[in-house]
């Protein structure tokens, strides 16, 4: 048995205090006890910024990688060792900002990864300014005159992108989130996690206490993720009710899965022979 | 006799010029000739003008020759273009009904014939036949050449194409020319082999289990080439949804155990550079070709250059030790490649090997047999070599500076990597004295990595002067040197595959005794004269640059020296 | 008056005969001309691949830019001076594997540009590898065992992004085409239309004749583009019958509009002000 | 009466250092007398530990410097790390009730005093306070500060952080202080400014126009003073999704017209390479500032380097020719990022701009007034300087490489532009001829580009040894040759602000008749020094190198250069 303890770091967290961070920590400690993945065994994977900060702050094998590019790593190493249990670590501004287009050609894969991104709707580590899943209208020392691109919407636009396990955790909440989380992991495929995180610093209007007054989860009223449109009309809900919980779920093979050869082993435990090499370079 | 012939064969891309090319290639090679061949086609998959060009010839050759003896005209524009390159006797053979006015030309109606014979498509095959028998081939070779190149297609080609390349044979067969030759069937004197194939064997040779790429002229037939063998070996290749996805994917592949690599061409070698430093100061070992073509931007998409040396060098914010290499010829890129994994993997550094249009594309003998290696072995350390397995640092400090690398989820030993500056255990840090520390840990390893840098070549290295270059230039300096040697120049050359870590002590050996050196590159500021400049205490003379995106003809090399020599 | 022919280019079309791209070009010489647009007035930008080779086969400003960079360097061009017509030819290489976070971002912004993806599903101009839009399975030289990551349908993901003009056209339908292009440059703000292209040397799946059997004009049963969830439910029929034509259209203020000081002018006819900087360099 | 005294405020990110230097900076400004002053910090927003140091002194500073004589530590972990800088008769100033077992330490209750006076939150401003008291400043000066720096947060809060101050200034006033000494009312020597704000006024008396970048240390603060100024000017400022569409905007704001840059740091860097070739072949011209921090990857997000150069000049695939510019101070940058403007807008090329975070982030003194120019030169062309309107040809073939260049619909000139190799009209080309062609009229800029280089400027230049340095170490590097002439070593520099085209000529000269000259740069491989190995005759004799992070001290310098005297 793992205990939550079994991940601690004595690393210096550099967290501001008061951080949603924090949440989004416990409860991913929780998640990996509860289902009893010790950190020998468990390998992280962030970009960068705050978020990106995570993986040190619990005992894990870790790739503290590029802003943006922790998708396309982690794919790399899931497709070298697809027996990995690989969570990723992003913010706002990684995952949706500068790594945009691998989070779409992430999900298109259904790569087996468990990607939690701390949505702050701001950027944490470089003081301020809007990321895009900003409020249109918030106003920055970059945007003085407000935001003026429309929010980006993450749960909305990875159920276009056909993505299998899409949902939304609120780092106020950490034991359902773990519980999210759990369900992410054992997702064989893509799943995204969308955490509403907030940043004491710099965001003073998606607040802690906003974020109380409105979430609610699905699962309190029994909602059942297997529906499309459903999904997608919740994913657009933003205001006075802002759901949280699974939104859709649907088990399809995962990339490595499709990948024939890896029914049989790992590519890294394949075998290396040198009859093949002197067969291909023979069959000119 | 001594032969040395060149055919070229011109016409729109998509009127099968490769195939007659391929033909002929492997009737010379089934008949003991040596041969190299180059390609020249435009960025369109339709239409326009392209060439296949081959040289044959009794003795090696590695560079395309400025004349031509025999011009395959499969349209009005080639012929337009290059009948002034035909040499004395040369001779241009088109399609056509009449007799042409010109005498150094012949028609033969490939089409009719091919539609008597093997059907319409076939009016290429009815060409490649017709130039063999001029050039005096033996039918027999011939038969067998396609009888093999369309096994996979089934006996009804076969038979079809077979019956267009007596119809052309025939066609041809009585007209006399200049330099057709005796030919005899015999062994041939080594594999065909361009260097796109040869990096993509190299690699499987090298155990490479992952690569990911974006597609890019000219680096996409090694990825192509990997593609096709996948399924025989335990090695996915992946098309990423742009080149930095790429290069992240296999250095995260790298991570996690498996040998990996990408190729790509200048724009993508740009959007890879962060990504290069990433492997650079998380010592993630990585392999990346980079095939060379005209810039900057999108410059030519399927012509040639070597002008991207001094950016591969220096590429990505801040230093951190790198191989860079530049094979010069399909069989160096072979041996180069699964080096480069090989001390990528040793040293915990990224490798780049450079290459080019040229080079990829072109076909050459290679004489030696490529060999694969019974074992290939790895640097990866487990909890069994380590004492304690709970305490593993990755980038404990060493005096190598090289420090044991074990990989995620495999027993006891937390593997934890970060792309900011770290401790010895992975974590960041905002120390200055880490900082150094770890400077200092990663640039001890240049020590090393020197001792694993070949010197460049040489070739008649005691002579007054010399010729310096790299890459895949070799084949056309030395032959300018030959060139040079015959007019009575003392003149030798040295070529680099190995760039960097840079060998500067070799160097000044290998320019000790002549009296003057000049560079022989294919851009416009002579990067590798620069840097052997900033290297070495020795200063190039003089350069033969081209930089029309063709590769160099030896003759053009001998040219641009003599000038100098005036 | 302007008439087709003024539109005429003297340069050499490196396309393939047959190739869906001749259709486009047509419809976009037909829409410029019906709109009264000189090529004088008209700026085209693109990035590489075939469909990127298009502006210069009509006469008209151009710039021929990188692979997959074509609207940032629009939006630039835009904000600049916001006068400018800009049409973007792109592919679906370019515009949705290479580009996709700008394609991501340039809707969000609502940026007035009219873009056209010559979507063939497949990479052209580099012989045939699969692309973002190509069908799962679909066998290539480099996809041996067929492609395995799911059909990006840019439809939906244009219309969970927020997009405000989101169409189909058909390559081989150049006058419904020239309409719809004619619609996509009077709608202020960021207009795609996913251009239905075959590519007669790589893609033997959507042929011309593939492509005639399956598709309807939206506009024939009398369909009002105004119904987001409708709009998603038709970019997602892909088969028997395949919808052409404006999925949705929404009104909204584009990016410049958004930008107060361009009302005034733009920003290439401001006035530099000696003063105003002699100001700011003493307002410390 | 001689002043040279250091003042380091230490404490966690968010207690409000910045604010105490601010006060510090401004009152020794209008007391008339000369400071800089550094920040350092952590790449965090609360904890850790920050600390800013201010130097004062009644002569121009233009370095830190390493001994300080007061330390504000405005926590324990402050107190423990600096400590021993502290220099002989320097003290600390602590928050404290009891009276410090130390007698170098001075304990004062800030935040009680601070409850009493101004509220908690003025902690830091009753230390501010007794700093200056403990300096012998006067208060009315620290109340006219105080006033203007709260002015815009109204009457209550001025009078609360006015109260605060006196406070500390009343406690800490009749501590006897061996470094205190005479301050007076007088003109300030110029303006206080940092190297961010520097090159966002450069900008805007550049004229430019527009600007697009994505967030990243320590460039952002330039693109922060410029969004923050926007509103009065024909400017846009744009937060791009990464760095590849920030420099894609600006590529296309500028061939539509508007002046228009982007600011970065080396990650981001590289994501614009690419994009820099595109402006190189297209000949858009842009300004890019690249603000140095340790890499590679992340390396270390809020520290300083100089470790760009190489790679910044050799950026992107293929040659073309840039400007790359590293200024030495702020009023240099000023002046140099108005240049590269204009620069680039003459020859149609990118200019790049090397920073670092030390420049970026510390405050300097500007004595000579900033000035805009009235007139902003454009070269731009339009249809009434055209012969014929009608025919214009983008890339025109001229003897000086410079073709006109107008604007898209802006008349009857087409304007065709093209990142492939292309015509003079700006369509696509496969032609060699035209690829050698426009390959040598980009090339043909340089000539005319070097013209407009600076010679690198030198500082008792006739000296026997030379220290040689580029951008921001200059001050530093002056005052390390003040030191050793003051030790009897007869020293100079040679400090370069432009770079690129090599001013080679003008480097020869300068070190004519030195004996042998030394590298001072803030990376590990002398990259300076190895450029002008490659572009000179002449070689370096030993290199004084610093690439902890951490800005130059002088003394550092000095005792390099004497280790290779001895
Ligand atoms: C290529 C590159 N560009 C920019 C940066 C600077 N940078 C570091 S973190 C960050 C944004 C972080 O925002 P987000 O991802 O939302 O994370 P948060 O800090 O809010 O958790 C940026 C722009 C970088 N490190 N690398
Ligand atoms: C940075 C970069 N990567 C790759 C390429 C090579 N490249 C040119 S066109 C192209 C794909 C074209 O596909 P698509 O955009 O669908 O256009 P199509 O040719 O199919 O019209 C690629 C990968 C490039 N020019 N630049
Ligand atoms: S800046 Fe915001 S996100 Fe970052 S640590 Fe502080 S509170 Fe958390
Ligand atoms: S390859 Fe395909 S898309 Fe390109 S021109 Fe040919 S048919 Fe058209
Ligand atoms: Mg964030
Ligand atoms: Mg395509």
């Amino acid at each position: 048995m793992v205990s939550i303890k079994d991940y601690d770091s004595d690393i210096e967290n550099t967290w501001c205090p008061g951080c949603g961070n924090f949440g989004i920590l416990a409860a991913m400690k929780d998640a990996l006890a509860a289902q009893g993945i010790p950190p020998e065994k468990i390998l992280i994977i962030s970009g960068i910024g705050q978020a990106a900060k995570t993986p040190h702050y619990l005992k894990c094998n870790l790739f503290h990688a590029l802003h943006g590019r922790a998708l396309p790593l982690a794919t790399g190493a899931k497709i070298a060792n697809h027996e990995l249990t690989i969570l990723v670590n992003s913010g706002d501004g990684d995952c949706y900002g500068e790594g945009g287009n691998h989070f779409m050609h992430a999900v298109r894969r259904n790569i087996d990864l468990t990607v939690l991104v701390h949505d702050n709707k701001v950027y944490g580590l470089t003081k301020g300014q809007a990321s895009p899943t900003s409020d249109e209208g918030m106003i920055t020392k970059i945007q003085s005159d407000g935001v003026l691109s429309e929010t980006f919407n993450p749960l909305s636009v990875a159920l276009a992108l056909g993505a299998g396990f899409v949902a939304r955790g609120f780092s106020g909440k950490a034991e359902h989130l773990s519980k999210i989380i759990q369900e992410g992991i054992k997702h064989k495929g893509f799943s995204l996690v969308d955490i509403l995180q907030p940043c004491v610093s710099f965001n003073n209007i998606n607040t802690f206490d906003w974020y109380r007054k409105r979430v609610y989860a699905l699962s309190e009223e029994g909602y059942i993720p297997n529906d499309f449109n459903k999904a997608m009309d919740l994913s657009k809900m933003w205001g006075d009710k802002i759901p949280i919980g699974i939104l859709y779920q649907k088990e399809k093979p995962s990339y490595t899965d499709k990948i024939k050869k890896l029914k049989e082993s790992t590519l890294i435990s394949g075998e290396y022979s040198q009859k093949k090499v002197q067969n291909a370079i023979h069959s000119l | 006799m001594s032969v040395d012939i060149s055919v070229k064969i011109g016409g729109e891309a998509g009127q099968g010029i490769q195939t007659v090319g391929d033909i002929l290639a492997r009737v010379c090679l089934k008949c003991g000739l040596y041969l190299m061949a180059i390609n020249d086609f435009e960025s369109r998959i339709r239409g326009g003008h392209s060439f296949f060009q081959i040289r044959i010839s009794d003795k090696p050759v590695n560079a395309p020759n400025h004349g031509i003896n025999l011009l395959l005209a499969l349209d009005k524009k080639s012929f337009d273009l290059h009948e002034k390159e035909l040499v004395k006797g040369g001779i241009s053979l088109m399609e056509g009904v009449d007799t042409p006015a010109k005498k150094n030309v012949i028609a033969i109606p490939f089409l009719e014939l091919a539609k008597e014979s093997g059907g319409k498509i076939t009016s290429n095959i009815v060409a490649a036949g017709a130039c063999l028998a001029l050039l005096g081939a033996p039918f027999g070779v011939i038969r067998e050449v396609i009888t093999e190149g369309f096994a996979s297609k089934g006996k009804d080609i076969v038979e079809k194409n077979l019956n267009a390349a007596n119809a052309g044979y025939e066609a041809a067969g009585k007209i006399s020319y200049k330099f057709a030759f005796k030919w005899k069937v015999s062994r041939p004197r080594g594999i065909l082999i361009d260097g796109s194939r040869a990096i993509a064997l190299g690699a499987l040779a090298a155990d490479c289990r992952f690569a990911s790429f974006y597609p890019m002229s000219p680096a996409t037939g090694i990825m192509a080439h990997l593609a096709s063998a996948a399924n025989e070996f335990p090695l996915v290749v992946e098309q990423a949804e742009d080149e930095i996805s790429a290069v992240n994917m296999i250095i995260g592949a790298s991570f996690a155990g498996a040998r990996a690599m990408t190729a790509t061409s200048g724009g993508g070698f740009c959007l890879m550079t962060e990504g290069l430093g990433l492997s650079g100061i998380t010592e993630t070992p990585i392999v990346i070709v980079n095939a060379q073509r005209p810039g900057p931007a999108t410059g030519m998409a399927t012509r040639t250059a070597q002008a991207d040396l001094l950016f591969i060098i220096n590429a990505s914010q801040d230093e951190f030790p790198r191989f860079v290499f530049a094979p010069g010829s399909p069989a160096e890129a072979f041996e180069t490649t699964s080096r480069a994994f090989h001390l990528s993997d040793k040293y915990q550094v990224p490798a780049i090997i450079l290459v080019d249009q040229y080079l990829n594309d072109s076909l050459f003998i290679a004489e030696k047999a490529l060999k694969a290696p019974g074992k290939v072995k790895r640097f990866i350390v487990s909890d069994n070599d380590l004492k304690k397995p709970a305490e593993y640092k990755r980038y404990a400090l060493t005096n190598s500076g090289i420090s044991p690398r074990a990989i995620p989820c495999n027993g006891r030993a937390i593997v934890m990597v970060s792309g900011n500056e770290h401790k010895e255990d992975g974590h960041s840090s905002e120390s200055a004295q880490t900082r150094i520390e770890m400077v200092n840990k990663r640039n001890a390893k240049v020590v090393k990595m020197l001792f694993e840098i070949n010197p460049p070549e040489t070739y008649f290295p005691g002579s007054k002067i010399l010729l310096a270059g790299w890459g895949s230039a070799k084949g056309a300096i030395r032959e300018a040197v030959d060139m040079l040697r015959k007019d009575g120049i003392d003149a030798g050359c040295v070529n680099f595959n190995d760039l960097w870590p840079f060998p500067a002590a070799a160097t000044e050996k290998a320019f000790l005794t002549c009296e003057k050196f000049y560079m022989v590159e294919q851009n416009s500021t002579v990067q590798l004269g620069r840097l052997i400049k900033e290297q070495t205490a020795l200063s190039y003379s003089g350069a033969v640059l081209k930089y029309d995106g063709r590769p160099f003809y030896p003759v053009e090399i001998a040219d641009g020296i003599k000038k100098y020599m005036r």
